[in-house]
């Protein structure tokens, strides 16, 4: 028995542990460190249907604990990624989860039609949350009415299970969450990054070009854990939590709130084997933690 | 190949105002090959600072295993660097990027380097494989003040170096321009790292010359997966870009966008 | 002419810096350590009509580079306010924001009405925004028509200026902002605490007794600065900015974001002198930006 | 006074099994006026850890301005404190909070000293205060184990010391409870600091006597202005409470509610 393995919708994991999305690009750069086979699943960067550029730069800033972010979805489009990137991807024993970003319905519809039918792709992560693109994006995730639909449409054409990725950046997440779930989705991801701002300190302007950027990092990790104890015990669909994971007892703590599988983003960034590394110390956390199989741990804060 | 080493500090002093030069060795160093590469550098154990932060190699020593890097200590990640002492270790990425071709200029050929502030210090390396393989380097130093100027004597034992300083309290008063319209021009190719701005009106100067600029962005990852870093290209055609961490940090003059 | 001195709606500030509310109590554990008419103001912790013990312990928990906290409006209660606090602050040339908290309307009203007389309290932080309390509190700050409504009500009573303090958990501030602005508020501070939570690692319980807490501390500085930069531009009514201060610099960035004050919360656990030795380092950092008076500093980020 | 002092290490060393003595000079030792205060030590620069951590002065060496702290190492803060090196300077607000009151036992009486796991240090300071002026004291430590006991020797020397670890490996098996059963029972105070079951087992068995506990809370000011620490007290009437950082953290037995 592998006491690491995890089964989700569409997802046979080795392991709970996979990059998030657009901190690993498509696989190739972590490709030349380590053996990719060795994660439970890769989610992949953004694929909107038309190459994208994304936002001027910087695109990145500093802050305590964390980091500002405004790529702006850039991406070589659906057929980049259907042609280059996932073929690439295939020589790998890993799923895919492709992450689908749009303006409109018809965009996202139409990424997640084609981009389902890729043979290593396991499962989609509809992105209705990126605060970075300025429309589409978060709008279908700060509404759930529009959430629900845009889930539904896409269930309908998709060929795997569709997780949705939800905002922080609501005052009620908890409300998102059923509305997808009624929308037909398979699962959650959560947390996308939360909207905030630096400055610079000699002419007071904001340094990322792109005025706003997404947080993410440690600083978010208790915002993070408290919406998936919060959404964890409203739906019955399974949760892929994020937001600051950065060494194994962060993993701990996300399943202990109650998801059921964690990626890392911009962990990466600092620590470019910490994937890896986090699934080889897991074994001996079980150890510490007296449990058996990693899904003992799934929810035990609010069992 | 990208490898992450826990480098030993061998050595670190400050050699000019708020500058300093840092000897790491480990092996990483025999991955190095060639100039204007850079490393990534994690300065803390903690989260706080967050992110690495890039620094150009300066120099490299095989048989010592051991690389020197040059920095302004700044911000607090660099700040935090400038406190590193003799046997510490310090997490580092690399090499990252492409460097510097030298192949690029043949023996016995002239290359002029001119370096902006603390763009100056990939150049050092640059100039000592030139010159060991018989090209005859040109120097060209561009600093804010002579406070903090750094290496013009080890510069100077490579080829000729010429020093401009913005308040002109040494060298050349004014910008590397100025005393590159002072220089002959039958050189073979030029190289240079720096401001963008240094790195716009260097491209200006020597339009007709073949050139090879180093660029500075904010980064994320330092290897190709973030695109934190990207540039447009000049070709507008087609949305193109490059990532100055696994694309540059160099680039043949015209290619990026200024 | 004094470089820092600031002019608010009932307030004469000789500086803009002022310590938070809950992260100073009623001064006099700080006053043993330093001048407290050095202040700014003093934004004196939560009063409420009756006195409250607070929530269970632990009442704190660290994060990265911030801290949780859910102490639950612990406070002497209004009487008590009125006859011990505020009179042993009268020693001091320093103005008093009092920070009115409660569970309705009627609460609101009463400490309103009676803590606005007290000769030193020059202006009321209306506390809409606690996420530490069962009702009241946060709902107040979370729906536009409410805050306004609640806002309305206290002004009608108040002897003094009402500042109304915000929630950062909502989908959209910008709203509340203009709803509190149509209320009658005199100025906004900002922000509040982000709803988060910390689990013990053994047992995956909650650290904190009251299950989440509010987030506070450098970590959510770019969610408070993106906020303020928002609300500073709809509304006309000036802001107290808040959010992970700890050094001068943060200062600044609040002003440019374009707040007219600043207050500093958390950071006074960390280094209790932190006030004064900020406001001994303004004159230095203005004359290094190159300006005359800190007020040219307010909002240029986004003119 | 309180105060917040730069204080210089002047020694660390392992003392037991993650345990660390650390010896830290300044001025802020002129300030300390009871055995049981203890110091809010802010272990970096940086806002990671962010929180100072609240530790027992374990013993004072007016002469040299020195005190000692004994600490584990555990978390991220104790881990980062157990780092720091001789010449090295450490952040410390205090001496905090009420400490144990030496004026309750008289010269010629007896004391017993109850201590458990990392609530045995300020025991020591006591200790060395109560037989100076002629009080006959008898300890009693309760370890985990005997890997992580200490201070053994240093007690004896004070005064009758009795070990009892949970496991057997060092002195009775079992409790301090299991020895406190063992011991004549005319003395005329207890002092007692250590978790909190261990607190309310002591209160239990020595019900009849005169006792001071010293109390733990998770503390974010440390100087009474938060409102993290506090514990009910026993007097319900009121909702009446105390803060641990600066009523207490000792308080007489049976004030606050366990
Ligand atoms: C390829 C490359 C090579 C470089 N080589 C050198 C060198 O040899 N010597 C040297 O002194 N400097 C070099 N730099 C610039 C150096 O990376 C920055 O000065 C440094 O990151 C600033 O960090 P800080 O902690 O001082 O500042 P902070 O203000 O604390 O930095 C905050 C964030 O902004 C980033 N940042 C700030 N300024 C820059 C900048 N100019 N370029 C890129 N990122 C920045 C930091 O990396 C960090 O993520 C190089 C940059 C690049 C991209
Ligand atoms: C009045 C008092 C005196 C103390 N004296 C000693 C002593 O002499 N020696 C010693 O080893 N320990 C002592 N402690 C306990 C010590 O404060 C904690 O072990 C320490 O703060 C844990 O920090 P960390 O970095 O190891 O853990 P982390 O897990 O990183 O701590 C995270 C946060 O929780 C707090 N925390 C965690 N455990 C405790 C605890 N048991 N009590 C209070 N806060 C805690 C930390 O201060 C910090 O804010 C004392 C505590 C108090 C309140
Ligand atoms: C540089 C960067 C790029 C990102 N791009 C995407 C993206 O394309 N699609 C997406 O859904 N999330 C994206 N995210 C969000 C992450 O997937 C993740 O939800 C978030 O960063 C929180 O996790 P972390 O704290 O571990 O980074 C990005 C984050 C970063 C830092
Ligand atoms: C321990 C603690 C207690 C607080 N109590 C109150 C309170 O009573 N009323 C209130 O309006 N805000 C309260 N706050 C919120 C702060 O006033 C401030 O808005 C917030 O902490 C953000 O600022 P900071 O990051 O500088 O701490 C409290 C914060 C902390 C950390
Ligand atoms: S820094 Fe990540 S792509 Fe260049
Ligand atoms: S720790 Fe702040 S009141 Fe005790």
């Amino acid at each position: 028995m592998n006491r690491l393995a995890v089964e989700l919708p569409g997802l046979r994991l080795k392991n709970p542990i996979m990059p998030a999305s657009g901190c690993f690009g498509f696989g190739k750069e972590y490709g030349n460190l380590y053996d990719l086979s060795q994660l439970g699943a890769i989610m992949i960067k953004a694929t909107t249907f038309e190459t994208r550029f994304g936002n001027p730069t910087p695109r990145v800033a500093e802050t305590a604990s964390g980091m500002l972010n405004a790529i702006g979805l850039q991406n070589p489009g659906l057929q980049g990624v259907m042609e280059n990137e996932l073929p690439w991807l295939e020589q790998f024993d890993v799923p895919i989860i492709a992450n689908v970003a749009g303006t409109e319905t018809a965009d996202y519809i139409e990424v997640a039609k084609t981009i389902s039918t890729a043979p290593n792709v396991k499962a989609l992560e509809l992105n209705i949350s990126c605060p970075n693109v300025k429309c589409g994006g978060i709008t279908f995730g700060t509404d759930p009415q529009q959430a629900q639909d845009l889930t539904a449409a896409v269930k309908e054409v998709s060929e795997v299970p569709v997780y949705v990725k939800l905002s922080p950046n609501v005052t009620d997440i908890k409300e998102i969450a059923k509305a997808v779930e009624a929308g037909g989705a398979d699962g959650i991801t959560m947390i996308n990054t939360l909207v905030g701002m630096r400055l610079d300190q000699k002419t007071g302007r904001p340094i990322i070009a792109n005025v706003t950027g997404g947080l993410s990092g440690p600083a978010v990790k208790p915002v993070a854990i408290r919406m998936v104890y919060e959404v964890s015990q409203v739906v019955s669909i399974p949760i892929i939590g994020m937001g600051g994971v950065a060494e194994t007892a962060d993993v701990i703590d996300f399943l202990s709130a109650g998801a059921s599988a964690v990626a890392v983003g911009t962990a990466n960034f600092v620590d470019p084997f910490i994937c890896p590394t986090i699934i080889n110390e897991l074994p001996a956390k079980l150890d510490e933690l007296g449990v058996e199989h990693i899904s003992e741990l799934i929810g035990r804060s609010h069992r | 190949m990208i490898i992450q080493d826990r480098m030993k500090v061998t050595g670190q002093r400050k050699i000019a105002k708020n500058i300093f030069e840092l000897k790491l060795s480990g092996k990483l160093v025999g991955e190095i090959n060639s100039p204007g590469q850079f490393v990534h550098i994690r300065v803390s154990d903690s989260f706080e600072p967050m992110l690495r932060r890039p620094i150009s190699i300066a120099s490299i020593n095989d048989e010592k295993s051991e690389m020197t890097i040059i920095y302004r200590a700044e911000g607090r990640g660099t700040t935090l660097l400038s406190k590193k002492v003799e046997g510490e270790e310090v997490d580092v990425l690399g090499p990252l990027g492409n460097g510097f071709p030298v192949a690029e200029t043949a023996e016995g050929e002239t290359a002029v380097l001119i370096g902006g502030g603390i763009g100056v210090p990939p150049l050092y390396e640059l100039s000592k494989q030139l010159t060991a393989k018989g090209v005859k380097c040109i120097h060209i130093l561009g600093f804010q003040t002579a406070d903090v100027s750094f290496y013009e004597e080890e510069f100077n034992q490579l080829g000729d170096t010429y020093i401009a300083t913005v308040d002109g309290t040494k060298g050349v008063a004014g910008f590397v321009t100025n005393v590159m319209e002072t220089i002959n021009d039958d050189f073979a190719t030029y190289y240079s790292c720096g401001p963008m701005p240094m790195l716009n009106a260097v491209q200006t100067v020597y339009a007709e010359k073949k050139g090879f600029l180093s660029f500075e962005q904010r980064m994320g990852c330092g290897i190709g997966a973030c695109f934190a870093c990207v540039c447009e290209t000049t070709d507008k055609s087609d949305e193109k870009y490059v990532k100055v961490c696994s694309d540059g940090p160099v680039f043949p003059a015209g290619v990026v966008s200024i």
